[in-house]
């Protein structure tokens, strides 16, 4: 479940040999890559390389008050001294008060407006008495060279080239003209007040997808190069290797840029949690403001929609075909002969938004969101989508998502050390430790996680982790053999390793708006507090919210007084049963289905998240499909022998799943028949 | 600790009837002979309502409060197995020769029963097998369902689950 | 399909009522054009560039002009009667035109304050569009309308197929042209976001805001646009003014009008209709063209 | 009245002294909607009346609360013909009241402009509109079957007209680039090279044209009459020079209401324009021509010459169509040699603080002196407006043509005789849809039997 659906460090590699999206270059190789430094003085040099080869430089230049992507003769075109000011609805052009050409954010051009042109002849067709012919239109664009390409667009070169080229039929204009499109890019070492891309991951520094990028620094520029086309164009220029000072200034600049950016788009969960806000007030209060005039669109560098038009001559008997730009705004975009599925301008928000930031993902496995800021800084009454997304599907108010890092100890074998910091029995067997100085990268994990934990001389196991912390996590383990035993002896300030967080998570965003049923037993309830936490952290983003759990005696039950506290806010419904229990006992015994049986809620707004032995689960399932429920609502985890927690060591293979690093948490539609099934 | 909702009590046997679980579905034919034989009583907190291996007089559903049955264990005493819920049925034994409870029945709560005399109920049913015909399904729904429960029980699941753990014991 | 020789020519008629010519003027700017489409349909009525009169019928009949006098009231009726297709053509005829802005103030004060001897004058008391008098089969809008679409129509006509007219803002074919916005860029109010397109973004890149020549688009948000302005430090009228143009008697840009109280000049109003009498009824005779 | 057919011949009620009454109740091939009623009594002309029956628009009034600008953009609506005409006049005069100094590159692209304008109007004229009374054809249409060549040419013509226009205004009809101060936006000079090729040719074509119209024979009339023109000093008029006649009169563009004013005539319903001593006068080509020949390009002045018309053309009304092409080819020949000449201005538009006060001008639109008139309050918005365009000046002096050419065409056919009387009238190029506004309307219904009681 824990997709990641901001851009993949390397876009989707590009059919043509220039511009192909590897991961930069190992520093062994440097000597082919890079770095290099190219002096300010010299930069007309590169330029008059690329025209002598035939291209034509694309690259900035100010046109009409703003700095545009439009074709460059000479190093004199460039935006020497020129910075810009953007806002929502706001853009204007400012002095830097230095010679730098690249200090600016991006304007409202992209390259897409060359790879995929507004207008694009498609055929000419032809009616001669009953014959027809239908003559497609030859494509052979010119050689071209972009100079100045951002990350984020280079990153958007990646989602295009996904689309257009990435699935069963392709677009050979764009493969055409993208193939002729050499591609230099230069890291930012600015960033707009509308620029998100560290959200999306895009970046300020270049990931890939270049033939060369660059970095600007005061005397010139640090150069590497991403493909063998970039690589023969260096060898041509007057290069030296550049200096240690130099490449430290150049990372520390784009380092800057990326701290002044922050993560003003929270992306954790946000596809589900966007898709659960279908039905959200919100989208008619957008529409208040938005003019539906798709600007947002047609300045976004990954937007492809169009429209084919056609302008026949007098006759009808010759008419020419042409594509062009057209988007999820326009009025005869959704229209059929009946009438138009997106009528409302609240309709056709929500189409643009929803698809940029969920269903994209679903059909091109990435974001179809760059974090340029085009669409806020070019929204003619600026609506920005960042604020938007805040307040249509706010992040969990639980715990600000720290900048998602990846964890430093994931491989087996590498383990981060963390200190115990308390230890606390739940029940005669069960014990929490609070474990702190742990990788942030924990602090970021998510509800369902668990770590890998050791100690020398035993087994690691994977434990769930049963609560986040502000700088702590918690583990809740059952002694159940010498390795748990051992972790449990541990006391305060001794250390542990841990690797992780590891595996898949309950999709907490998808229950927004939802009613919640929980159904655990025994120490399932353990990978289902951090979810719990996380509900009642701010309730009002979920309709009812029921717990139902069972443990084998009223001693086994954990975190005993918070059950109580939370049975007494009154906006939880807590049921507890046990399977058996002396006198003194008067609540319910028996299993938890038991409880269900029932009961009279309704089943249909319902998400369940179920955590328990096996056939406890199968039981549930059982009832909770009585009640309504679809598999692909019910999320239950499964329990399989694990290792390595990242699906390389097959131990818990189960299907065509690895159950450590595609679950534990699935939909019951994920597991399929594999669920409840004997011997696999 | 429980937040259970439940039917109101009533004291018309009808209604009650026709509310519960057990009630539900059937004719109002069926129900009105019920109820005919039937009758709402009030029990107190503690109060045994059968004593295991006693004759079980009458059959009783649950209409508010809570049942527990309960069975002697030796050297662990008292030790309760399952309690019966609202909208439940309790001393099915009264329909199923030798009519012997399989357990005590203590009511753990104040308790509303629907009670029908084992007697009459039995000569009811002989009589008027259309009734019979949709009495005893629904009977053997309860019994079922409570044996379904219990072998779960028997599995002891917590005691051998092995939650997120696969530790491979080393020799 | 048939050839052209095969296929009957079409009656084509081409009248207007209160405007500026300048669309029938459209149809004579298709230079290239004009000769073959004249092989094509029998032009049976157009007094501007013909001396041939009719009275229908038409196959189609292109009407400009808004309906302003009471002949012309009666007129747009037979001639609806006469024409198969009727085709209104321009701003004035979808929207009532410039001269709609009277349709704002006290007729009579206007007139007054116009014409010396404002009891001569036969006029109605608005400029309305066609539609409001007659079903109208299709609407060609602009101030002028555009040579482009006006073929299109045309062709459509001939060939019998549906015309393809695109319903879409302004802004598209401003961005497809890559023009940078003026009015995010330069702060130039712009009404291209709720116009409909087919001029080609001719004022934002001839570096001007779009004054709403084609009228509104469909689910124009002229509101939203309106507080933008505000929002930009203008004052009532000075929003006002922005929408009451050739196309301000359309719904969405006649309810912002009115919002921010009413178009420039309206009367009553004190200052301008005041002058405006004075001089149309003083002595001399400088002024008594003055008022007009 | 859009069913109505030519002329018709009334006679009147038995006991009258035997009146005939001519009647062209819609008169076509001119910008808007006309009537021309003329009565005549014992061969002598009693009455002649041109009357129109478009639709009263208001557009002084439509202006007032407006600024500049805005001003601009509404009057070019008062015709789509010559609406580069109504921009020019009006924003020489806010420019003159702001005291503005506009660049001189500016200043050629507005010659440019106006050139454009004046080819596409006086092509439409010379080919479309009037060719047809030469040739004899009901329209250019129906002419081209025999001679496609010419309604070619003439299309030819004005479509480079049309592209000058567009080139610098973004359209043909009401451009929008013109704005007070200068323009929104400059052309590039790469902007002006397709129209520039294309000015090779027209230079020819309009040529040609001079030759071609100065063959053909128009209907005899001998009748001069005062002309009224601008005239500046080595230019041809546009949007500067001096309002100068015939009689001597020399006064500023700003001026036109010192020496001229329209009155109520008595008899008839339609307000004239007089100079202050009463006479009527005329104006446009063949004014400029007789005025201010020596100003013409030199190619131009030398096809003039080449025709031998100069003469002719100051006394026949329906030689207009040879000075409207003397024009053509001055228009397309300057506009050739501005584009020559053109390097985009540094700023397309200087900026201005509006002040109050009266912000008057005259400029030459294809047919004619155009006056504008405005008063302005201290938010330069205009208060109070007065607009007098060419065609409501002719008024008088086609009335007074049409009394001194009536009777040499009564005594042929009716119909033929009504057809000779449209095209004088039609010589005139009258712009009835400028003219509306300030035409009064009570006869609207004219056409229908007026003059029957």
């Amino acid at each position: 479940m824990v997709v990641d659906e901001r851009m993949p460090y390397a876009p989707y590699p590009s059919p043509a040999g220039t511009a192909v999206a590897a991961p930069p270059m190992p520093v062994a190789s440097a000597n082919g890559s890079g770095p290099w430094f190219l002096a300010r003085a010299n930069l007309g040099v590169l330029i008059d390389l690329l025209r002598e080869d035939g291209r034509t430089v694309i690259g900035p230049k100010v046109v009409d008050e703003a700095i545009v992507y439009a074709e460059i003769t000479s190093v004199d075109d460039l935006p020497a001294g020129i910075g810009d000011e953007q806002s929502p609805g706001h853009y204007g052009l400012v002095p830097t008060h230095d010679r730098r050409v690249f200090d600016y954010a991006v304007g409202p051009l992209s390259p897409k407006r060359w790879t995929f042109p507004p207008v694009v002849p498609l055929n000419v067709g032809r009616r001669d008495g009953r014959a027809v012919t239908f003559e497609p239109a030859s494509v052979d664009p010119p050689p071209l060279a972009f100079l100045g390409v951002r990350p984020c667009e280079l990153a958007a070169l990646g989602i295009q080239d996904r689309v257009f080229l990435g699935g069963p039929y392709t677009d050979e204009d764009y493969r055409a003209r993208r193939r002729n499109a050499l591609v230099i890019a230069v890291n930012c070492t600015t960033a707009g007040s509308t620029c998100f891309c560290t959200s999306m991951g895009t970046g300020p520094e270049a990931r890939g997808g270049y033939d060369l990028v660059l970095t600007e620094l005061d005397e010139g520029f640090t150069v590497r190069a991403g493909s063998p086309e970039g690589a023969d164009l260096v060898a041509r220029l007057p290069v030296r290797g550049a200096d240690a000072g130099q490449m430290f200034r150049a990372a520390e600049a784009v380092g800057k840029v990326a701290a002044t950016m922050g993560d003003p788009v929270p992306t954790a969960g946000l596809h589900d949690r966007l898709l659960a806000q279908f039905d959200s007030p919100r989208w008619a209060a957008i529409a208040e403001r938005c003019l539906s005039c798709a600007n947002c669109t047609m300045v976004c560098p990954t937007c492809f929609c169009s429209s084919v038009t056609q302008r026949s001559d007098l006759d009808g008997d010759v008419s020419t075909s042409e594509r062009v730009w057209d988007f999820c705004f326009t009025a005869g975009f959704a229209k059929v002969a009946g009438g138009n599925f997106r009528s409302r301008p609240r309709d056709r928000y929500r189409q643009w938004l929803t698809h940029k930031f969920a269903t994209w993902v679903d059909q091109f496995g990435t974001f179809g969101c760059v974090g340029c800021g085009r669409c806020v800084t070019w929204c003619p009454v600026g609506i920005d989508i960042r604020a938007e997304l805040l307040q249509i599907a706010p992040p969990l108010a639980a715990r600000p998502e720290p900048a998602r890092a990846r964890p430093v100890a994931s491989t087996p074998g590498s383990f981060a050390t963390a200190r115990i910091v308390a230890v606390r029995p739940e029940t005669e067997d069960v014990t929490t430790l609070t474990v702190g100085d742990v990788d942030p990268a924990f602090l970021a994990g998510e509800f369902g996680q668990f770590a890998m934990v050791a100690v020398p001389a035993f087994p690691p196991l994977p434990i769930s982790i049963s609560r986040f912390g502000r700088d702590t996590i918690d583990l809740t383990i059952r002694a159940a053999g010498p390795a748990t035993a051992a972790i449990i002896g541990l006391g305060p300030r001794d250390e542990i390793g841990l690797r992780g967080p590891l595996g898949s998570s309950w999709p907490i965003e998808r229950a927004m708006g939802h009613d919640v049923v929980i159904v655990t037993g025994g120490i399932g309830l353990a990978p289902l507090r951090p979810l719990i936490d996380g509900i009642l952290a701010q309730r009002d983003r979920f309709d009812s919210v029921r717990l139902y759990y069972g443990a084998r005696t009223p001693a086994d039950q954990l975190y005993r007084e918070e059950l109580r506290g939370w049975a007494a806010r009154g906006d939880i419904d807590v049921q507890l049963t046990v399977d058996r229990a002396g006198t003194r006992w008067t609540g319910p015994v028996g299993v938890v289905t038991h409880l269900i049986d029932r009961t009279t809620w309704d089943g249909d707004r319902s998400l369940a998240f179920v955590c328990g032995p096996e056939r406890m689960m199968e039981a549930t399932v059982e009832a909770l499909e009585g009640r309504g429920l679809a598999p692909d609502r019910i999320f239950v985890t499964l329990e399989r022998h694990m290792e390595c927690g990242i699906g390389l060591c097959g131990h818990c293979q189960t299907g065509r799943l690895f159950v450590c690093r595609d679950g534990p948490v699935f939909s019951l539609a994920q597991v399929g028949d594999i669920f409840g099934r004997e011997g696999i | 600790m429980t937040l259970s909702t439940v039917s109101p009590a009533t004291d018309d046997p009808v209604a009650a009837l026709s509310a519960s679980w057990f009630g539900t579905g059937l004719s109002p034919e069926a129900v009105a002979r019920l109820a005919g034989i039937a009758e709402v009583r009030s029990i107190e907190a503690g109060t045994e309502l059968t004593h295991e291996g006693s004759l079980t007089e009458a059959v009783g559903i649950v209409l508010t409060g809570r049942i527990a049955l309960r069975m002697l264990v030796p050297e662990r005493g008292m030790v309760t197995i399952l309690t019966v819920e609202p909208g439940d049925v309790v001393g099915w034994s009264a329909l199923v020769p030798p009519h012997r409870a399989t357990s005590e029945a203590v009511a753990i709560e104040p308790v509303t029963l629907l009670e029908m005399p084992g007697e009459r109920l039995r000569a009811l049913l002989r009589a008027d097998h259309a009734l019979a015909a949709s009495v005893y399904p629904r009977v053997l729904q309860a019994v079922s369902r409570r044996l379904a429960a219990t072998r779960l029980q028997l599995l002891d699941l917590f005691a051998r689950e092995e939650w997120r753990r696969s530790e491979v014991v080393p020799w | 399909m048939a050839t052209v020789a095969a296929r009957p020519r079409l009656r084509v008629g081409i009248v207007k009522m209160a405007s500026c010519d300048g669309c029938q003027l459209t149809l004579l700017d298709l230079e290239d054009e004009l000769l073959p489409l004249a092989d094509r349909f029998e032009i049976v009525e157009f007094p501007e560039a013909s001396s041939i009169r009719s009275a229908g019928p038409y196959d189609v009949l292109l009407v400009e002009g808004s309906v302003s006098t009471p002949d012309q009231a009666e007129e747009i009726q037979e001639l609806r009667r006469q024409a198969k297709l009727l085709v209104t053509i321009g701003a004035c005829a979808s929207y009532g035109g410039i001269q709609a802005l009277r349709n704002w103030s006290d007729h009579d004060a206007f007139r007054a304050a116009v014409y010396a001897h404002p009891e001569y004058i036969e006029s109605l008391a608005t400029a309305t569009p066609i539609a409001e008098h007659v079903k109208v089969d299709l609407e060609l809008h602009g101030c002028p309308i555009s040579p482009e679409q006006l073929r299109e129509v045309l062709v459509s006509v001939a060939v019998g197929r549906r015309p393809q007219i695109r319903e879409e803002a302004v802004c598209l074919e401003c961005k497809r042209k890559g023009a940078v916005c003026v009015m995010v860029a330069q702060g130039v109010p712009c009404l291209g976001p709720v116009t409909q397109s087919g001029c080609g973004a001719l004022c934002p890149t001839f570096g001007r805001g779009c004054y709403g020549c084609f009228g509104p688009r469909e689910q124009a948000n002229a509101a939203s646009l309106a507080r933008t302005f505000a929002l930009g430090g203008r004052e009532g009228e000075d929003v006002s003014r922005l929408f009451a143009g050739f196309t301000g008697w359309s719904a969405p840009f006649r309810s912002v009008i009115a919002e921010y109280g009413g178009p420039p000049g309206r009367t009553p109003d004190a200052a301008s209709a005041a002058t405006g009498a004075a001089t149309a009824t003083a002595v001399a005779p400088t002024t008594t063209q003055g008022g007009r | 009245m859009h069913g109505d057919t030519g002329g018709t011949l009334t006679i009147d009620a038995p006991g009258s002294d035997g009146e005939r009454e001519f009647k062209v109740p819609y008169i076509t091939r001119v910008e808007g909607e006309g009537t021309l009623s003329l009565t005549v009594r014992g061969g002598e002309v009693v009455d002649a009346r041109l009357k129109i029956f478009e639709a009263p628009r208001y557009f002084e009034r439509l202006v007032v609360g407006r600024t500049g600008d805005e001003v601009l953009d509404i009057v070019a609506r008062i015709c789509g013909i010559c609406p580069i005409a109504y921009q020019m006049s009006a924003v020489h005069a806010f420019e003159d009241l702001y005291g503005i100094h506009i660049d001189p590159q500016v200043r050629a692209l507005r010659r440019i402009l106006y050139c454009g304008e004046w080819i596409q109007s006086h092509a439409l004229h010379v080919y479309l509109l009037h060719a047809p009374d030469f040739l004899g054809y009901p329209s250019a249409l129906a002419m081209a079957a025999d001679h496609r060549e010419i309604v070619e040419q003439g299309l030819a013509i004005k479509k480079v007209g049309n592209q000058l226009i567009s080139a610098i205004g973004g359209r043909p009809v009401h451009p929008v680039s013109v704005r007070v101060g200068g323009f929104s936006r400059a052309p590039r000079k790469a902007d002006l090279e397709g129209v520039r090729k294309a000015l090779d040719a027209a230079v020819e074509q309009a040529r040609a044209t001079v030759r071609l119209v100065a063959t053909w024979t128009p209907p005899e009339l001998s009748h001069p009459q005062p002309l009224v023109a601008m005239r500046h000093p080595g230019e041809y008029p546009f949007n500067e020079g001096r309002i100068v006649s015939t009689d001597g009169l020399d006064i500023a563009p700003q001026a036109w209401g010192t020496q001229f004013e329209e009155l109520h005539v008595e008899g008839t319903n339609a307000l004239h324009a007089r100079t202050l001593a009463g006479e009527v006068y005329l104006l446009g080509p063949t004014a400029r021509i007789a005025l201010t020949a020596q100003a013409l390009h030199p190619l131009a002045f030398e096809a003039l010459a080449e025709t031998g018309l100069r003469d002719a053309i100051r006394v026949n009304i329906h030689r207009s169509i040879v000075a409207r092409a003397v024009e053509l080819l001055h228009a397309c020949a300057e506009a050739r040699d501005l584009i020559d000449g053109y390097r985009p201005p540094a700023e397309p538009r200087v900026a201005f603080t509006p002040r109050p006060g009266i912000a008057a001008w005259s400029t030459e639109a294809p047919r004619g002196l155009l006056h504008h008139r405005y008063e302005v309050d201290e938010r330069g918005h205009v208060v109070h407006a007065q607009i007098v365009p060419p065609t409501s000046q002719n008024q008088g002096a086609i009335e007074a043509d049409l009394a001194a050419f009536a009777p040499s065409v009564l005594d042929l056919p009716h119909a033929e005789a009504t057809h000779q009387l449209e095209m004088l009238i039609r010589a005139y190029d009258p712009c009835i849809s400028c003219a509306t506004h300030f035409l009064d309307l009570r006869i609207v219904d004219a056409g229908r039997g007026e003059g029957n009681g």
